[in-house]
C-alpha cells in the first residue's frame, strides 16, 4: 500500500467516527466546544501515534495468545501519562475535558488500529496510519463541535489549549436566534445522526450515478 | 446528599448513558432484540457492581496508602478486564444456560466506557463504599432501563419507514437523542 | 514450558518499564499540578499564615461533608504546622452568595479565622462575623469545643460555627 | 516510592495475564455455539470477526 494512501484512508475512507464508528462516547460528549474538540483531537492523536510506535515496535516479540492484554497495559499506561501531562501544562483544558481523558483508554480507535494495523506492519506505516486516523479523528470532532457551538451559542470561539485566557477568535453571529438544545446532550445525538445521515445520502447519490450511466 | 436521591439522581435524571455518553457503542451496536438488551443489562450490572466494589477497596487501600494514586487508571482498566474474564470462566463452569444467555456479552464489556467511568467518577466525588455501591447499582439500573427502552424503539424502526439516508445508524442517533430530551424533562426531580 | 517463562520474562519487562514510565511523569508533573492548585488559594492561605509558610493541598471533595470546600497543610521548615480549612455556608444573604471563611487548626486549638467573602450579608449585622468580636470566639478555643454564636447576628455566625464543627469532625477523623 | 508502583503494576499483569489465558484455557460448555457478531468493530470484544480468521 503506497505510504500516502494509508495516511490519506484514515482522514476521509476510513474515518474513525463517521465510517467505522468508533469511539462514540469521547466524540459526543466533549464536543460542546471548538476548543475542546481540538483539545480532545491533539490528546488522540498523541497516544494513538506513541501506542502505534510503540506496538510495531514491539509486535515480534509480543507472544500472539496474549497480546490484547498487553496491548491493553501499553495505552493505559501512555493515556495516563498524557493525562498527568495535560494536568500539567493545559490545566483549562484539563478540567474542561474531565473525566473523557481516562476514557481515551477504552476508546476503540486506538486499541483497533494497534489490534488492526501496528500488529502486522513496520513502523512508518504504523505511524502514518496513527497520524492519519488521529487527524480523521480531529477533523469529525471539529466538524460535530463546528455545528454544535455554531447552531447552539449562536457563535464561534477559540481558545489557546495551552492558556486559556488567550483568545484566538470569537464572534457572535446570531446570539439569540440560537437553539441551545444543541449544546445539551440530546443535541450531539442528533447533530451526530444528521451528519451520519448526509454522509450516507452523499454516497448513495454517488453510487446511484456510477449505476446511472 | 441522601442514598436514594443519589439513586434516582444516577439512575433517571443524569442517566449515565442518556446525558454523560457512557457505552453509546453498545447501545447502538448491540440493542437489536428488546431480550437481548436485558441479557446485556444482567451482565452489565453484574460487572459494574463488582467492579466499582473492587477498585474502590484498592483504591482506598492500596493505592492511597502506598501513594501511587497516580495508577489509579491502569489498576481500574487491569481489574476490570481480568473481572470480565474471572466471570466468563466461572460462567462457563458453572451455570451454561446463564453463560448462553449473558455469556455473548461479556467480553464486550472490557471496553465499556460505562463501567470505567463509574469507577472514576466513584473516587472522584469522594463517595464513601456504601455511596459508591448505590450509585453503580443506580448507573447499572438505569443503562437497563435505557438499553431496553431503546431495543423496543429500535424493533419497530426496522418495520417503519425511514428516510434512505437516515436508515440504519443515523436514525438510531436521532431516536436516543429524542430519548435524551425526555430525560433532560425530569432534569429537576434531585 | 519455555514459551511460559518466555511470557512471563516478557510481561515482567512491561509491568517494569510501565510502571517506571508512569512514576517518572508522575514525579515530573505532581510539583507543577500541586503548585497550580495551590496557586489559587495562596493569596487567601498568607492572610492567616504570613511568614513564609508552604501551602498544600490535601483533600478538595468530601461525601459527606458538604459545608467543606478544602483543607490545607501549612507546612513550616519541612513540618506540618498547622491546617487550614475552607468553608462556605449559606448565611442570611441566601445560597446564591455563600459566606466563605478560611479556618485555622493548629495544635488543639483554633489558631485563626478569616472571612474570604460575605457580600450579601446585611452590613452591620450579618457583617459582624468579619469583626474582631466574632474572631476571638473561635481563636483560642479548643477544637471541637463549642464556639458561641453572635447575639443580634445569629443566622450568619450559626450557619459558619456549624460549619466549623464539621471541620473539627473532619479533623478529627483523618488528622488526629 | 517507585519501587510500590512497579511492584503493583506487577501483581496487576500477573492477575490479568493469569485469568487472561485461564479463560481461554476453559472450554465453552456444549450446546454454547461459537456466535460472530458484527455489530460494532470493537476488536478487543472476542467474538470479533478477526478472531474467528486466526483460531
Amino acid at each position: 500500500m503506497k505510504k500516502l494512501d494509508i495516511f490519506k484512508k484514515g482522514l476521509f475512507v476510513e474515518n474513525p467516527i463517521f465510517v467505522l464508528l468508533l469511539g462514540l462516547c469521547s466524540a459526543l460528549a466533549i464536543t460542546t466546544s471548538l476548543t475542546n474538540a481540538i483539545g480532545m483531537g491533539m490528546a488522540v492523536i498523541c497516544v494513538l501515534i506513541m501506542s502505534n510506535l510503540i506496538i510495531s515496535l514491539l509486535r515480534k516479540v509480543i507472544p500472539h495468545e496474549i497480546r490484547i492484554p498487553v496491548y491493553i497495559i501499553i495505552i493505559a499506561t501512555l493515556v495516563k501519562c498524557v493525562q498527568m501531562l495535560m494536568n500539567a501544562y493545559t490545566q483549562e483544558l484539563y478540567t474542561s475535558l474531565g473525566v473523557f481523558i481516562p476514557l481515551i483508554v477504552v476508546n476503540c480507535i486506538i486499541l483497533g488500529r494497534a489490534e488492526s494495523f501496528a500488529s502486522q506492519n513496520t513502523i512508518i506505516d504504523s505511524l502514518l496510519d496513527a497520524l492519519g486516523m488521529g487527524i480523521g479523528y480531529t477533523i469529525a470532532v471539529v466538524v460535530i463541535s463546528f455545528f454544535r457551538e455554531l447552531i447552539g451559542t449562536g457563535g464561534l470561539s477559540l481558545f489557546n489549549p495551552f492558556d486559556g485566557s488567550q483568545v484566538i477568535f470569537q464572534f457572535e453571529l446570531f446570539g439569540d436566534y440560537a437553539i441551545s438544545l444543541l449544546t445539551q446532550p440530546a443535541g450531539a445525538f442528533i447533530t451526530l445522526g444528521c451528519i451520519l445521515a448526509f454522509i450516507q445520502f452523499w454516497n448513495n447519490r454517488k453510487s446511484k450515478k456510477v449505476g446511472g450511466q | 446528599m441522601g442514598l436514594f436521591s443519589l439513586f434516582i439522581g444516577l439512575c433517571l435524571v443524569n442517566n449515565v448513558v442518556l446525558s454523560k455518553f457512557y457505552a453509546v457503542c453498545p447501545l447502538l451496536g448491540v440493542s437489536k432484540k428488546p431480550k437481548n438488551a436485558l441479557n446485556m443489562g444482567y451482565a452489565v450490572t453484574f460487572v459494574i457492581v463488582l467492579a466499582s466494589a473492587i477498585t474502590y477497596l484498592l483504591y482506598h487501600f492500596v493505592l492511597v496508602p502506598l501513594d501511587i494514586k497516580y495508577l489509579d487508571l491502569i489498576t481500574f482498566i487491569l481489574v476490570i478486564a481480568s473481572l470480565v474474564q474471572f466471570v466468563e470462566m466461572f460462567l462457563k463452569k458453572t451455570s451454561p444456560e446463564i453463560y448462553k444467555a449473558m455469556g455473548v456479552y461479556l467480553p464486550l464489556i472490557t471496553t465499556n466506557c460505562a463501567v470505567l467511568g463509574v469507577a472514576l467518577d466513584n473516587i472522584s466525588s469522594g463517595y464513601n463504599f456504601v455511596e459508591s455501591m448505590v450509585a453503580a447499582v443506580a448507573v447499572s439500573v438505569g443503562f437497563t432501563i435505557v438499553i431496553y427502552l431503546y431495543a423496543t424503539i429500535r424493533e419497530r424502526l426496522e418495520i417503519s419507514n425511514v428516510p434512505e439516508s437516515y436508515k440504519g445508524i443515523p436514525i438510531a442517533l436521532i431516536t436516543a437523542g429524542i430519548m435524551a430530551c425526555a430525560i433532560a424533562g425530569i432534569a429537576g426531580l434531585v | 514450558m519455555k514459551k511460559v517463562i518466555q511470557m512471563a520474562l516478557f510481561l515482567a519487562i512491561v509491568a517494569g518499564l510501565s510502571g517506571a514510565a508512569l512514576s517518572f511523569v508522575y514525579n515530573l508533573t505532581d510539583p507543577i499540578i500541586q503548585e497550580a492548585a495551590i496557586a489559587s488559594e495562596k493569596e487567601n492561605l498568607v492572610q492567616l499564615y504570613s511568614n513564609g509558610e508552604e501551602f498544600k493541598v490535601v483533600e478538595t471533595n468530601f461525601g459527606d461533608y458538604p459545608t467543606l470546600q478544602g483543607v490545607y497543610e501549612v507546612i513550616k521548615g519541612g513540618s506540618v504546622k498547622a491546617h487550614v480549612y475552607k468553608g462556605s455556608v449559606t448565611g442570611y444573604g441566601g445560597a446564591s452568595s455563600p459566606i466563605v471563611f478560611l479556618v485555622a487548626l493548629e495544635d488543639g486549638k483554633y489558631s485563626g479565622y478569616t472571612v474570604l467573602e460575605a457580600s450579601a450579608e446585611t452590613s452591620g449585622i450579618g457583617t459582624r462575623i468579619k469583626d474582631a468580636e466574632f474572631k476571638d470566639n473561635i481563636v483560642g478555643t479548643d477544637i471541637g469545643g463549642s464556639v458561641d454564636t453572635l447575639s443580634g447576628a445569629t443566622v450568619s455566625s450559626k450557619a459558619v460555627v456549624n460549619s466549623i464543627k464539621e471541620a473539627a469532625k473532619h479533623y478529627q477523623e483523618n488528622f488526629k | 516510592m517507585n519501587f510500590y508502583a512497579i511492584l503493583w503494576v506487577g501483581v496487576l499483569v500477573a492477575v490479568m495475564i493469569a485469568s487472561y489465558l485461564l479463560n481461554k484455557r476453559t472450554p465453552l460448555p456444549e450446546g454454547c455455539e461459537e456466535v460472530v457478531c458484527e455489530g460494532c468493530a470493537d476488536i478487543a470484544c472476542s467474538h470479533n470477526a478477526a478472531h474467528q480468521k486466526e483460531e
